[in-house]
């Protein structure tokens, strides 16, 4: 099952980012990546437990809208979350400890893979089930127009960046959402990350129309395909739909065109994807390309990019041994975080 | 202050309370232009504009959501159930994010929401609008589950409430909203978590809420000319339970009966009686008798809706029935 | 708040109908009319009790779908349902009994307004919560192919009408089961009965793109909007689409413009709706305009149609006698029909 | 037959029904061509074909509905939740259309489904994936609610609840799929109402179901050495609850410990005390012991989440305590 729609094509002549910009969305890449890569590795040695969906091939998503946008605009994921919470800013120590359910974690060890919060960086989660996100994400949103308008803070202009997949799109909370976000001009970003695939499930045969980005024509939303292995197509439709958003015109859906090149989540036997589709897909790496492109616009040399790649292994490294060595909760704060007076 | 109506008391408490805190909104199905379905928030939209009082979509799931968005970034969301029985839509948001949301995440997001609107068996509406929410909910983690049944509590409440910083469900009754009582002059504030005693006695508890609470009052003026002495409790705070209130009363009465409007299965009244069973075992004279609406969707014929919520009479009988022995 | 979408306009030069299949739609128009006048004056003498959502003004919408269909079709309602159980054929003395709560009643007294059932008609409902039919039918239609496909039955041909209107379609139900529908090319119909208002919402204020019927093509299924008001355009896009249904082809969703004369419900106070609007619309009228185009094509005389009117003022008054006089439902039974074995 | 895991117990039972009969299917998420999360339909998809063995978008409200409106119309279909919390999306359905409908329909319509998959608390699986929603539906009327715990229950309940005329929630436990056993190797259909006693005893009566059955028996075999002789009941049946069985068993302990994962408040065991209270009380030596989840959303670190729900050494405790009298 091949990629049969055409991917969307970006040009790019002149150099879409500065040298200081493409440096922090190659690292935010990397990041993801080796983080993931080490997450795979913690499950199979049976350190780390319960679900964990990794995000290896989809780098250029996250990366490409969360480094466009502010570090005080909103983020709302998926239970694949970790990659999005690391480009909003989560550190990574906190994100690996809430893997090892410590109470050093971003969640405090009660979450784990599926729940990463951070007030801090508003991320408003990792949600587990599909699409309960993008309602919340919609508030978030609503949030940020009612402080201008109804409270009169001329500052409030975040915008909020609401990921999931193509499968969640044929969920009724989505379509709930994209009417209402249009209804009000609310300040979103809907990122949708079609990675073909929900868990087994081709999205043809889950999606009697394929195209997502066109349902949000008959919201009155403007919706846009992307490529989504190339970081600077996703940066660069985001920074439009951001400008638009935070102008109070209101929101945008990205359909970035992306894969998953692991299974669904960790414990997924992933048989039913053929192997020419992955390499299809896999040839396309997101990092590669994007290291390719600041060397050849001579953004970036092998060096810059060698001592980035070594920096994130050492960071990936330091998360893991905090993480490790990070205390369990309490167990007589069983109760704690129930109520929000605990 | 004059005889208010109880849907009245309510609006008064939420235009109070928007107009202390401007972060407080109303939201749902007609709760602007058209006031609500049951005038809560009529004129509010005329006063606090738009944004402040949102008329949202026919989509309970994700403007609950919404909601609970808009309480994690800082609002303070009351959201309207046109019936709460719409809500059910929501469920997963109620639960899973309402519910759970704060906890799961570490204590990093509080979620200062008000849900309410009208529940309970009206006045042949059919089953689907004569849902009692307060039974599938109950058992939902992180949720305080309030029922108001006076002007003078429903406002004191639904203060407090809006204050809170915990996601509240509130209930009301359908046929409620057109009590009318005489309402403090000065501010007031409830406390979310205690029972009202509503008659005391000595010789029968009686544990109840919302609109039962008026047929157990009905029951009691036959039994006290029958000269018992009953004590009524109207449970007010459905979770969690006033064990303290209950308590008290238990050790004085050692005879408890429920009368409640949920389902018998798996209803508030269940949840008592096994944490009576938990703490108070060894005061009772015997088995606490419960009185709840049948285990059937409500019928829509009259005389098939009376049998199928608890009558006075009824509770009369049992006060009757536990105060002899009879059992 | 005058129409400000131009309907569209049906040119009926030659006759749609024949007399025999004229008279039919008429009958069953005017006694969709009568029935709700009857339930109007009942529920302001007290007779009536609950919620009751009339269908005055709608009627070319329920006549107009029910009757080009076949008696083994399915057809699911909303709240406001009397009217298309009468079109289905489910008896007035049934209705009217179940308006009472009595033992006769289509639902025995047990469902009310809001809930006529008939098994035997194929009337699937009657469901008070907003979308939650849609689905159902979805179900009765999933059946149908399934009984032809995977059971072999030839036969299995019925097409499901599933009947709701403009406020429900911002509820994620419409746009999930519309993704089923036509991934699966189920033989359904999904009627959308705008009549631009929710209670005392405007559509407008509701939808961000309030023309419904473009809804459909994000599916990849025709759409088609039709003038609700003419009983012979309804006809006739159903005509289409039952054909298309029946064949295999999959679903079709019409979006019919319409106007209820009366309140939401008879509770409801209807202060929001304009005068003018409600005069534009009632000067409308599909009963007054399809007894025009009956003398006019010759298809009818004045006689042929008062005979009718004087028919069904009977029988109204006929279910009348018959819902006051029939038993209620014997308390001995309250548990019965709680399962299955009852 | 060989040592049967349970999944495969529930996919023989599936397999079985829909060669018997035509009008049942199976549909949900992943159930075709990925064979189910828990393998529970494998291979039924290229057995049966794509129309009986239904691959569904992720749309849980309307594909539940779906299966309502097919069941009404005569099909059979088995939906599967491939975790039951999903199914919190589709409450109103369940709730509203699946359990009610009938009734408000005055018996027109027969609604022949069964809707099963995993829930309970795995192994760190967090909260939205740990629920227990047995505690939020108990109170749905018109509902069958089933609980299994071994290969051979799972095999016999799950076909009887397929060939049952009435909607059945059917849970299963997703520590449980990998359970196995010798299962008979003639067909076998397993009553939906009766409660499993998997120990006789004469000292207490263990209530327990699903996956506590075996914390349950674990702390019998610790008890069994100190010279205790509990009786160990499965209710199976968590909706109706099987009294006869409950009712036997304590007029002979007069001591009664009930062992549940779901949460304390409002769950199946107060319903449970509840009707111990309405039916039994003047058998009881005292207080029922009701061992139940923490009220709290399951949190993903492991001690925490062991602190959360009921362990064996606890059962043993409070079985202790119960004998001897010390309340
Ligand atoms: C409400 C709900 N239904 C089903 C699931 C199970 N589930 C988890 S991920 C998934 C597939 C989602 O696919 P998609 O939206 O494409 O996201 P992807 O995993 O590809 O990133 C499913 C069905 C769930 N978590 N929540
Ligand atoms: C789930 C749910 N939410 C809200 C309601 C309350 N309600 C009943 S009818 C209605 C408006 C529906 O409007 P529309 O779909 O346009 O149908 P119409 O009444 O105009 O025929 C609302 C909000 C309900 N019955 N169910
Ligand atoms: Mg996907
Ligand atoms: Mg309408």
């Amino acid at each position: 099952m091949v990629q049969e729609r055409p991917l969307p094509t970006f040009q790019a002549t002149s150099p879409q980012v500065t040298k200081e910009e493409g440096l922090v969305v190659y690292e935010d890449m990397v990041l993801g990546r080796y983080f993931e890569d080490k997450c795979a590795e913690l499950y199979q040695r049976g350190k780390v437990k319960g679900f964990v969906h990794l995000y290896n091939g989809q780098e250029a998503v996250a990366s490409g809208v969360i480094k466009a946008m502010r570090s005080d605009d909103y983020v709302c994921s998926t239970y694949r979350d970790h990659v999005h919470s690391l480009s909003a800013g989560v550190p990574a120590r906190e994100v690996m400890a809430e893997l090892f359910g410590k109470e050093t974690g971003c969640s405090k060890g009660r979450g784990g893979s599926m729940h990463m919060f951070s007030k801090e960086h508003n991320v408003l989660g990792g949600f587990a089930f599909i699409g309960e996100g993008i309602p919340v994400a919609l508030g978030a949103a609503f949030q940020t127009r009612y402080r201008k308008e109804a409270m009169g803070d001329a500052g409030a202009d975040q915008v909020t960046a609401a990921f999931f997949g193509d499968g969640t799109t044929n969920n009724g909370q989505f379509f709930e959402c994209l009417n209402m976000a249009a209804l009000w001009k609310l300040p979103i970003i809907f990122v949708v990350e079609n990675n073909m695939w929900a868990i087994g499930m081709a999205h043809e045969r889950a999606s009697s129309q394929t195209e997502i980005y066109k349902k949000a024509s008959v919201f009155g939303m403007p919706g846009y395909e992307v490529d989504g292995m190339d970081v600077l197509a996703v940066r660069a439709a985001t920074k439009k739909a951001v400008e638009r958003a935070r102008a109070g015109e209101g929101p945008t859906l990205l359909e970035c065109l992306t894969y998953r090149y692991r299974g669904h989540s960790v414990a997924d036997p992933d048989e039913l994807r053929d192997p020419a589709e992955k390499k299809f897909w896999r040839d396309r790496d997101p990092i590669k390309r994007f290291e390719a492109y600041l060397l050849e616009q001579d953004l970036a040399s092998e060096t810059d990019l060698k001592s980035i790649r070594d920096k994130i292994t050492d960071v990936v490294e330091d998360c893991l041994t905090f993480a490790e060595e990070s205390p369990d909760p309490h167990p007589a704060e069983l109760y704690k975080y129930i109520f929000a007076e605990d | 202050m004059a005889e208010t109506f109880l849907f009245d008391a309510l609006r008064e408490a939420i235009d109070e309370e928007m107009s202390r805190d401007q972060t407080v909104m109303v939201m749902g199905e007609d709760v602007g232009q058209y006031g609500g379905s049951y005038k809560v928030t009529k004129d509010l939209y005329e006063k606090y504009g738009e944004l402040r009082v949102l008329d949202t979509p026919i989509a309970e799931n994700s403007f609950t959501g919404m909601g609970i968005g808009a309480a994690m970034t800082g609002l303070r969301p009351i959201i309207e159930g046109m019936n709460m029985g719409f809500l059910l839509l929501a469920f997963n948001q109620i639960s899973n994010n309402a519910g759970m949301l704060r906890y799961t995440s570490g204590g990093n997001f509080k979620i200062p929401v008000v849900i309410r609107g009208p529940g309970g068996v009206g006045s042949q509406l059919g089953a689907e609008h004569s849902q009692r929410l307060e039974a599938y909910f109950q058992a939902v983690p992180g949720l305080k589950i309030v029922a108001c049944s006076t002007p003078r509590n429903a406002k004191g409440l639904l203060k407090a409430a809006i204050r809170d910083d915990n996601p509240v469900l509130f209930f009301e009754h359908v046929l409620l909203y057109f009590n009318k009582e005489d309402l403090p002059d000065d501010e007031y504030i409830l406390p979310l978590d205690k029972a009202e005693t509503v008659r005391t006695g000595k010789d029968v508890t009686i544990l109840t809420y919302s609109r039962m609470r008026y047929h157990a009052m009905k029951a009691v003026e036959a039994l006290e000319k029958k000269g018992y002495d009953p004590e009524v409790i109207d449970l007010i705070s459905l979770k969690p339970i006033d064990y303290d209130t209950i308590g008290a009363s238990i050790k004085k009465t050692h005879r408890v009966v429920i009368v409640e409007e949920c389902m018998r299965t798996g209803g508030i009244g269940a949840e008592i009686i096994a944490s009576i069973n938990d703490r108070f075992f060894d005061e009772l004279d015997g088995p606490v008798i419960r009185l709840s609406s049948q285990d059937i969707p409500t019928p829509y014929n009259k005389g098939l809706e009376d049998l199928t919520i608890v009558q006075p009479a009824q509770i009369e009988e049992a006060v009757e029935k536990i105060m002899q022995g009879r059992l």
